[in-house]
């Protein structure tokens, strides 16, 4: 799609299909204008999605390189870009330019290895992209849990997807909690990080987690008592960005940008940034 | 070696602008200068630091990228950029050239920012000796010889004269075309002009300072200094340092609504703006501490380390003279590094 | 006639209590005033922050008045007043840039003044006819 | 008389630090050069003897630091004011930005600053020490040695057209108080008002064509001390780090004069920073100007708690149209 000189040029995308997920997330499928897949992406990459004269922002795709039909982003309405989009209708063009980013390693670092995939609210949809990944390529990676939570039941993302695929497949293990008693619920009620711990698992997992900051640091805690090391966790980071190719400055940490060098890094890596993210 | 006559520098300049934009340092008000498109008549200012680096010529302030038609549903992206011309830009100093090898490592490496490039491509760049450098010069502490600046051209001018030496192929085609009003020179004048500015460069007061403290991989080093705490007590966070600044690079991605579209255009941005990393789900740098830090330890620091131990500086003592309350790079070095300003 | 007449755009800033009514007046009165008058509503003429009139201008407006009650007359006992002090001193001030003094004008015109509205806009819309274009305080991305 | 010189400021500093009256003190600080004085916070008499520094290049204005510094804690905050400083304080203090109480104002004369621009115009770059003697300032130069110029002619443009050696507020006083004086600043206005239209666009076209959009003269402006200034909230459709175009370096001028009007002290610092050297005092003083002939003379900052010209008003104003032909005749 992208001339790849030409990186500040986006191309003219149309939104096809609109999805309602939460109260406040929506899933918007994206193809080009005469019906194709935009690009080619991994998991854990991004892509900046703008309307002109609204402005430009950066998502994670939700969707797994594995569908070679269309691509997903699952946005969670809170600012200018994100709120016009919430308005936008299906048939609406958008612009894209992307993807960027360095995405999860799941041809290196994650084959053949027990994966523990942990989010919280919106954090699920740049996971979404792994998750469906490793169940397309099944035989490539071991054993898989989820542990997924939100605010409430109505909060939590993909749930239709979560409760009739994700939870009929039998080589997946899906782990739900919402954060307070609702009707209607009867699965597990409690923060993430406590869940992690109480379902205690296996320090041999390679983990991705993903969630809002406060999450992440306690689950991190979590973890590291569960026996984790830093070199089997990974995340990934959001930072505010223009040009998503390394230059406009807006998120360098540390020697890193976040738009190029990350979004996902392993928690040694990260370790070894200054706090500033 | 070429020479052309200071009398005949204006020849040079008309001939050159026959075929190609000039620009060249022209005063302003009293001891300023800055970089203008030469008309027949100008006259090229000594004054030794233009306001604002060249680097305005390449990365210019604001930029319209693109624009943008909307009806109904439907986007159309127009790219209205036009066939660039040839430029020449006469009379940048030692280290507003270095800046620019500065600047490539960061427009030029993979994804190529095209709009950078092209300038690159198309500008000529005609270096001048600092005959005689100012006290806030620092250039040498980042290893760049005022004496001997880089440059598709180097030029030396003495009292009588310009000694115009091709260092590129760009240089030596442009010095071909100028051959009627320059002449053939051994060059002795300009070697005796080198060496008198290398004594003069030892004498200057920060001729001693050292950045070898910095560089690669000193974060952890550096990051949580107590230093910072006083250093950016005062600063007022504006822009001035970062916009006056030729290695500065940072830059913001804005839409306007024109009256039947949108131009979308980027223009510099200041990382000691505190709306800079502000995004709705929060600012990691909070307080002008951190965007203070930011600044300084992306100089010294980040960039080396991504960069082979290139410092973000080049020491042209523009953020001396500029910053409102006389804080700068200089005092941040002296500080971190241990040495006291008595 | 000329073709190629030059037809000023003007923004009108009326208070909703008496220049807007007046306006409605002079409609009602069926008193012509030149269509190149946009009416804004705002509830008081010191609702104009001189930031309103500068973007006018820039989106290509040629001249801009502001229309209020009469002073002593404001809806809110004494927003003219300072209306009548930050618009002296604006224009002042732009006329201090160079900017020509008849592109902005106050007048008072009550909901009684369908009339004196007309003919305040009749005679300012020559004002600025005779002034031209407005070259001074343009942003030529608005005006392609 | 005493000579005011850095050890009295010290001295004194010492002795408020030490009795408890403060527990820090704003002052300036020495440079690597003889021009670039910081200003800083100093917490011992120690930091002080090192280095503090008083003399011709003490130009910062520390009102403006209060605001943030007085709310970080309980303490005393010490400050040495010049007497524009206090100005700026006294026009804070009238806008309820800070609690006096919390601030020990020190009074300290001013003959005047000097700007080192207007010695390099003088004597271009390459300036090894400036030290004053009298009335002259001696410039040693690297490449011309030593030379001598007329403190007058290279005092900072707002020093040379001083509106008042007087202090409107302190705890202490330093030295002897000066008077309010008659000066000619607004000589600059006249003249700009006596040309034509023509002329006077040409003028502001070229001074502010250099703007680069810094926002230092917002930044050091005693009087701009909004929380959010409106030229940082993307929604205001005036939020442009940079010019995109002539249109915008105007608006943002005239819209920052304009926020400032009749609050403006006149300090001068914006003119004073600006890297480009574009003369914005000359905005701020016509509309001080303005405001004097229309309204009656207003000195912003010189009483604590006086009433703004722009949040007053009577009922025999001038009509604006009254106020642009006014000066025609």
């Amino acid at each position: 799609m992208n001339n790849i000189n030409e990186a500040l040029i986006p191309a003219v995308c149309e939104i096809v299909a609109i999805r309602q997920d939460t109260p406040d997330v929506k899933t918007f499928r994206v193809l080009t204008p005469d019906g194709k897949k935009p690009f080619i992406h991994k998991p854990g990459q991004c892509a900046m999605l703008s309307m002109p004269g609204v402005g430009e922002a950066l998502f994670s795709i939700t969707s797994s390189p594995t569908n070679k039909e269309y691509i997903e982003f699952s946005i969670k309405k809170c600012g200018c870009v994100t709120e016009w989009l919430h308005a936008a209708e299906v048939g609406q063009q958008i612009t894209v330019r992307g993807p960027y980013g360095n995405g999860f390693p799941v041809e290196t670092e994650f084959k053949g290895k027990d994966m523990l995939f942990i989010a919280g609210g919106i954090g699920l949809a740049p996971v979404r992209s792994v998750i469906n990944y490793v169940r397309d390529n099944r035989a490539n990676y071991g054993k898989v849990d989820i542990v997924y939570g939100s605010r409430s039941k109505d909060d939590l993302v993909f749930f239709e997807e979560i409760i009739n695929e994700w939870k009929n497949d039998p080589t997946v293990n899906v782990h739900l909690t919402i954060d307070r008693e609702q009707e209607g619920w009867d699965g597990h009620v409690g923060f993430v990080p406590s869940y992690v711990k109480e379902l205690g698992f296996d320090s041999n997992k390679t983990a991705v987690l993903c969630g809002p900051p406060i999450m992440i640091k306690f689950t991190l805690q979590g973890l590291a008592e569960l026996g984790f090391s830093n070199e089997q966790v990974f995340t990934t980071l959001e930072l505010r960005m223009k040009c998503g190719i390394g230059k406009c400055g807006r998120c360098n940490v540390g020697s890193k940008y976040v738009c190029k060098d990350g979004p996902v890094f392993r928690m040694d890596q990260l370790e070894e940034l200054p706090d500033e993210y | 070696m070429r020479k052309c006559l200071l009398q005949n520098q204006n020849k040079l300049f008309d001939q050159i602008s026959s075929f190609a934009s000039l620009y060249i340092p022209v005063e302003t008000t009293g001891g300023n200068a800055s970089f203008k498109k030469y008309e027949q008549g100008m006259v090229m200012s000594d004054v030794l630091k233009t306001d604002r680096s060249p680097k305005d010529l390449f990365f210019p302030q604001t930029e319209n990228l693109m624009e943008f038609k909307t009806s109904g549903k439907n986007i159309e992206v127009i790219d209205n950029r036009k066939e660039s011309e040839d430029f020449v830009v006469f009379g940048v100093r030692g280290c507003d050239v270095k800046s620019f090898e500065v600047l490539d490592r960061v427009f030029l490496v993979e994804p190529v920012d095209t709009y950078y490039a092209t300038r690159r491509e198309h500008g000529i760049i005609v270096s001048m000796a600092c005959g005689r450098p100012a006290e806030t010069c620092f250039c040498q502490t980042f290893g760049i010889d005022a004496s001997a600046p880089e440059g598709d051209i180097v030029c030396y001018k003495t009292e009588d004269a310009l000694y115009l030496d091709a260092k590129t192929e760009k240089g030596k085609n442009l010095l071909s075309k100028l051959a009627d009003v320059t002449e053939e020179s051994d060059g002795k004048e300009a070697l005796k002009q080198k060496e008198q500015i290398k004594t003069v460069l030892a004498k200057l007061p920060l001729a001693n300072l050292k950045a070898d403290s910095f560089g690669k991989d000193k974060t952890k080093e550096f990051f949580d200094a107590p230093e910072w705490q006083i250093l950016s007590k005062s600063c007022l966070g504006c822009g001035t340092c970062t916009f006056v600044c030729p290695t500065c690079q940072c830059y913001d991605i804005k839409d306007f609504k024109t009256k039947d579209g949108v131009q979308r255009f980027r223009c510099w941005d200041s990382c000691m703006y505190s709306e800079f990393t502000k995004m709705s789900a929060g600012q990691p740098r909070l307080t002008q501490l951190e965007r203070f830090r930011q600044r300084f330890m992306h100089k010294l620091v980040y960039y080396p380390t991504n960069n082979d131990g290139l410092f973000s500086c080049v020491g042209c003592g523009r953020c001396i003279s500029k910053c409102p309350i006389s804080m700068n790079i200089v005092k941040v070095m002296k500080a971190l590094g241990g040495i006291d300003n008595e | 006639m000329q073709v190629n007449e030059f037809k000023p755009k003007i923004v009108a800033f009326c208070c909703n209590w008496c220049s807007y009514a007046g306006a409605d007046l002079a409609g009602s009165n069926r008193l012509a005033y030149p269509a190149e008058v946009k009416v804004i509503r705002v509830p008081c003429s010191c609702r104009v922050n001189p930031m309103f009139i500068l973007r006018a201008f820039q989106r290509g407006a040629d001249g801009v008045i502001i229309c209020g009650c009469h002073p002593g007359d404001c809806h809110y006992t004494s927003g003219n007043y300072y209306t009548r002090r930050r618009m002296a001193l604006l224009f002042s001030m732009l006329d201090y840039l160079g900017i020509e003094k008849g592109r902005t004008r106050v007048e008072w015109v009550s909901a009684a003044e369908g009339a004196k509205f007309a003919q305040t806009m009749n005679d300012f819309v020559q004002t600025v006819t005779a002034l031209g274009e407005n070259k001074r305080l343009e942003d030529l991305r608005c005006k392609k | 008389m005493q000579k005011i010189n850095r050890e009295v400021l010290i001295n004194k500093a010492n002795e408020l630090l030490s009795n408890g009256t403060i527990n820090r003190v704003f002052g300036w600080e020495k440079g690597d050069f003889s021009y670039d004085v910081t200003p800083t916070i100093y917490f011992t008499a120690d930091q002080m003897n090192k280095k503090f520094i008083f003399d011709d290049f003490c130009g910062a204005n520390f009102s403006k630091y209060l605001v943030a510094e007085t709310k970080k804690d309980q303490n005393k905050v010490g400050v040495f004011l010049k007497p524009c400083d206090t100005y700026s304080f006294n026009q804070l203090l009238t806008e309820h930005r800070f609690d006096k109480e919390k601030v020990y104002a020190i009074g300290v004369p001013c003959d005047g600053m000097v700007d080192e621009k207007k010695i390099k115009a003088f004597f271009g770059e390459g300036i090894s020490s400036i030290t004053s003697e009298g009335d002259e300032i001696i410039v040693d130069t690297l490449y011309d040695g030593v030379k001598k110029v007329k403190k007058a002619d290279v005092l900072q443009e707002r020093c040379q057209n001083c509106k008042s050696k007087k202090h409107v507020y302190y705890d202490e006083l330093i030295g002897e108080d000066g008077e309010v004086l008659d000066s000619n600043r607004f000589d600059e206005v006249e003249k700009l008002e006596k040309m034509t239209a023509d002329e006077r666009f040409a003028f502001w076209q070229n001074e502010l064509s250099k703007c680069i959009r810094c926002n230092a003269c917002r930044d050091v402006c005693p009087a701009c001390t909004c929380e959010k200034c409106v030229f940082n909230n993307p929604n205001s459709g005036v939020e442009n780090k940079s010019p995109a175009n002539e249109f915008e370096e105007k608006m943002f001028h005239i819209i920052r004069a304009f926020h400032v009007a009749g609050r403006c002290t006149d300090c001068g610092e914006c003119s004073r920073v600006c890297p480009q050297g574009i003369p914005l005092h000359l905005l701020n003083r016509k509309f001080i100007k303005d405001i004097n002939s229309f309204y009656g003379n207003y000195q912003a900052g010189e009483q604590e708690g006086s009433r703004a010209p722009l949040t007053n008003y009577t009922k025999e104003d001038l009509e604006p149209s009254e106020a642009v032909n006014k000066g025609d005749n």
